[in-house]
């Protein structure tokens, strides 16, 4: 049942751009995510307020108002189609009929903008991961398993296109990890836990999907990469440390295409171009569009080999011209144009390396995101089908090239970057081929009370 | 200072394998152990924290900094007399109702840390009443409160208010923070100081308690 | 001492691309508008507050926490260089203490930023046009003319590099014009009204200019153009009445570098390809990055031929990220350095013109800032120095290129713009040569409670 | 409604130059001139206000209908009882202390006309005192205040805190608008409603009235 990936999906680095992959997906009102155009992924969020029985109907509204506001701007700028993303909060995981009930209006004023102005739409549910509301997180049973599970179903049920999550399995341990700059711990969170906890969930997710006639899309590795990025960008941990923690997020993404996901993945997965090269998906990605949730070193070149282009996520609140969510879609809108248009003009390819060369030779992190480095590496990822060695090498990869890159004057980096590039080098060389002679090795260092081996089936008969 | 300099940059350097050795052998050049703690071990630190707020350090560095005090602290301990070491002051952190983010929290608090404060974190999702409770219990200086979600934000309020209400709100200073936080968002529910990351709330602690110290 | 323009700026079409222009202006720091690079241009505006004695000194703080945070963004995105422009407030302006006092406190930190990082930054002051505080609006002296000057002088002697202005001369008169689209009563306006006080306003701002060693960079037809964009996107009146308005403003913002203003103009003027075009000065613009302040029809486009590249304007409010203000930040310097890298690349005419294409075929608006219509319409107008005659050979030509446009099939339009093409075309016809005998034609129809005909030399002898 | 068909259509299509002529035959054919009024004249705006809303008409067409229906009433004016004509409500406009951008507060006024409203415009940059004199002497249904700027809006609270404190804040309606205005903001100062433009304004106007009728 398990799919695997033994060679890149593309022959020609030139073949490789936005807005068209090898295996793109047709949503229910007819956009071909993948077939040649880049559409715009809205994401939105309420404002400040509280989530209780009563108020909940207020947010209903605003979610309503959102909706509203972004398809009608959408329609007076003739936008070609457009993907919302409903990326639900806490409390409506929590109480499904909650999440449930917001997925339903928004596919109603989807068919509202359908059949008044043929604008063509698509939703993404993406649900709350909420199993790590217990401390430590259990993720195989209990209730909030069942919640998930329940508004996963409901979602895809009333007429989602496609199913998304931010995963957080392994996520536990891969917090510490990243301000400690622990690099053993990195791959053991991503590449034994995190993995194992994808094929478990993904193994769900892509059954709802099928029973349900929608999209099993992907799982952002947003807690992992993104958390890392962020620390470096405020420059609490080293950039080269988050830029190869990036790339070794690819092989944990990767295992809800191996368990059946088809994608797009979600916008907030920047190794999305490893997916793409691997798997031939379509993607969705954000950058400077996405300015208004977090800051980037990749506000160009993550649009390079986009499918879908994403503002990540924005409250309703007012802005001088209207609400924020309305000003992310006139963005997205105009971005996607230009893209387009350059597609239309066979101009795509150059496009997309001005977006790559606009952004790499500045930081590190943007230099792992040029198509050619993903292409170098996804090339040997595919010869590694076991998850666990798999986030090792991409690493291991991932430093060597970063070395070469700085060595060749390619992307300049932090004077100190040298220094964690090395370290890195050392000590994911001395982790051993077998995952729980690993497990042995830095089993002090992490922190038992914090998660629950069982859960990850340690101890245990498995794949990994 | 100069006598435990090797100390001291031991400390900034945060090389935790070889701190025991250095303390040893001022112990064993008769030094006297408040000395060694406060010009090597915390003068270390002392140094550490100001190139941390001008990203001169990373994170992970304060953290092997601190380790590194701790060790040699840790050694020198039943050499000194109960209350020869004090605090900078007690802080309570968590993450409000419905909230789970806290690598945010986690991280201010390693910083407060390694700043010389105690630190009694609550963890995520904490419920008013428990807030309550670690007032009551640990007699705080400083509580930090902080959400990551524009749905959980308002939680800061209440908690505020139900400490308010149960007559402990001017017993603490209140710091918070998070992503959808700002000043003005402090000032409106009434906190008395916003931090903007794990840099920022060391200095706003420093200053929320010399305003208490000057109260 | 008057200049006239009396042929483009231009021999060939491929030159008129965004970054350069014949004529660059180099800052106090060294940056070279218009010499090769596009920079962007932050504006920022408070966030809702009282403004008073006591308050100012809050104002004063968030006035340098939003430069604080922009500038750290740029220096941590390694932007070449940055304009920030201080657009006053009523208050600011009616007390100029208070306006002087919010530009010194920008230069300071500019300076700070200089220092310590090397970054290079240039500070536009437009000051607020007060005069219209007196109803009807008094033009030449008084209270609110004395103090606007007084801020000007201040800020251009403390070290501001462009002194601008969206001045108000015939705002008056031009709002109602708008709103019953009445295309004869907007010539007047336009033509005679406001061209003549920007002949008075201009030489007075030349003057200070000149006397502070600082740049006179012109103003910006924002409360006549901008208006009806902004009516016509909200479907209050017709698309192609707004265009052609439009293209008619250009008239009357050239009187100010007729008299002596050298650019870089202001970024809410969208007529800014004309004047570049006729006076080869360089020129800001605005588009899908001003989406916080307006929406507008033109996000790409308006970037097709621009020197600076703004955000318009946005509040100190908090985003998920950080505040509003350093959000525009980075969208605007990845916005650049996109472009830029097309430059380098040798690719800059073909960036230009997929930002073209992009927009000009959906909207009238658009299609008349397309290069080659700008070109057009500009070889005709420098032919004819009387700006009266000229705003009215502007609003025909629109007409015309407009008309043609459709009828080619070049740009799609609504299907009432055909009828209102009609109607402006013959109305303008109407219009006589000379401006006395057109006024006494239009007298009745103009609101005489609304404006002093005496602040606009009317009656009296007169260059116009 | 059939009989004065031509009259309507006459005022839907804005043709002031000819209502005189429409009008006058039908007082010569000895229509009743309130039938004329109510079925021609006012029935043909009724067609124009939902056109206006769903984007169908422009505001310049709106205001040539509005033109078109008041000659025809000038014209019928003499004919007509006074008291038979009755006006949709009373609405006081004007921009805030410290805001002088009216083009959006005009466009609410002429529409609001348009749609049976009398509207008294006191103009922009208006005190708190002045509100308060119209309220007292033209005894308005609704108060409309709209501010443009980021720091002008924070008057709109100022003044309905000075009606409040005179005690005539429950006498009225008020409406607020402009750029920076929102819902939230609406609901934080205590006004009763937000008008996004034009036509929402009307609408709101609309609603408030028959919340008052029903109050
Ligand atoms: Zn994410
Ligand atoms: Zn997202
Ligand atoms: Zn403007």
């Amino acid at each position: 049942m398990k799919k695997s990936f033994t060679q890149l999906a593309y022959k020609d680095l030139n073949d490789f751009v936005y807005g068209s992959c090898p295996n793109p997906v047709t949503t229910k009102s007819g956009l071909v995510i993948g077939g040649g155009t880049i559409y715009p992924e809205l994401n939105f969020t309420l404002p400040g307020m509280n989530i209780d029985e009563n108020s909940v109907k207020d947010a209903y509204k605003i979610y309503a108002d959102i909706i509203n506001g972004a398809l009608k701007r959408a329609h007076e700028l003739y936008a070609p189609g457009v993907v919302l993303e409903l990326e639900t909060l806490v409390n409506f995981t929590e109480n499904p009929k909650w999440g449930i009930e917001v997925n339903r209006i928004i596919l109603d004023i989807m068919k509202e903008y359908a059949d008044k102005y043929g604008l063509k739409t698509a939703l993404r549910a993406t649900l709350n991961d909420t199993r790590e509301m217990s401390r430590p997180p259990v993720m195989r049973s209990g209730k909030y398993w069942d919640g998930m599970i329940e508004a996963f179903e409901g979602c895809a049920r009333d007429g989602a296109d496609f199913l998304s999550i931010e995963s957080t399995g392994g996520k536990e341990l891969h917090d510490d990890a990243l301000v400690n700059a622990e690099i053993k711990q990195v791959i053991f969170s991503l590449g034994v836990l995190a993995a194992r906890d994808m094929e478990f969930l993904w193994g769900h997710l892509v059954d709802i999907a099928d029973r349900n006639n929608c999209y099993a899309a992907g799982d952002s590795s947003c807690g992992f990469a993104n958390t890392a990025m962020v620390l470096a960008e405020r420059g609490f941990i080293p950039k080269s440390f988050a830029a190869v923690v990036r790339v070794a997020t690819a092989s944990r993404a990767l295992v809800a295409y191996e368990m059946g996901a088809v994608g797009p993945s979600k916008d907030c997965e920047y190794a999305g171009p490893y997916i793409k090269a691997i798997t031939g998906t379509p993607i969705s990605a954000e950058g400077k569009s996405a300015a208004c949730a977090h800051f980037s070193p990749v506000g160009n070149i993550s649009a390079a080999v986009a499918d879908l282009w994403s503002n990540e996520s924005v409250q309703q609140v007012k802005l001088l011209s209207d609400y924020a969510p309305i000003v992310s879609m006139e963005q997205l809108i105009y971005d996607c144009r230009l893209m387009n248009e350059a597609t239309k003009q066979g101009m795509n390819v150059q496009f997309r390396d001005l977006l790559v060369e606009s952004d790499s030779p500045l930081d590190v992190h943007a230099y792992v995101l040029r198509p050619d480095f993903v292409f170098d590496i996804s090339k040997e990822l595919v010869k590694e089908q076991n998850p666990f060695l798999r986030t090792k090498l991409a690493a291991q990869l991932a430093v060597e090239g970063l070395k070469k890159g700085i060595a060749d004057g390619k992307v300049s980096a932090d004077k100190r970057d040298n220094k964690y590039l090395d370290i890195m080098a050392r000590e994911l060389d001395e982790i051993p081929e077998d995952p729980m002679e690993f497990y042995n090795d830095i089993k002090e260092d992490l922190d038992e009370s914090k998660y629950l081996p069982g859960e990850y089936l340690i101890g245990e008969a498995t794949s990994v | 200072m100069s006598k435990f300099e090797n100390i001291a940059q031991c400390v900034l350097d945060g090389e935790f394998k070889k701190v025991k050795g250095l303390v040893n052998k001022a112990m064993d050049d008769g030094a006297k152990p408040m000395d060694i703690i406060n010009e090597g071990l915390i003068g270390g630190m002392n140094l550490v924290t100001p190139l941390f707020k001008t990203g001169e350090m990373f994170v992970p560095e304060v953290m092997k900094s601190a380790k590194t005090m701790n060790i040699g602290m840790e050694l020198l301990k039943e050499h000194i007399k109960e209350g020869d070491l004090v605090t900078k002051g007690v802080i309570v952190t968590g993450t409000v109702k419905g909230d789970l983010h806290d690598i945010g929290k986690n991280l201010v608090g390693m910083m407060l840390e390694s700043s010389g404060y105690t630190v009694i974190d609550l963890g995520t999702d904490i419920e008013p009443e428990d807030f309550l409770k670690a007032i009551e219990e640990q007699k705080p200086d400083i509580i930090g409160m902080s959400a990551l979600l524009t749905t959980t934000m308002m939680n800061i309020k209440e908690t505020i208010d139900f400490l308010q209400e149960k007559g402990v709100r001017d017993k603490v200073k209140i710091m918070i923070g998070g992503a959808p936080i700002s000043q003005e968002f402090a000032d409106q529910v009434g906190a008395d100081g916003y931090g903007e990351d794990a840099a920022a709330a060391v200095e706003l602690c420093d200053s929320l308690l010399s305003e208490k110290a000057h109260a």
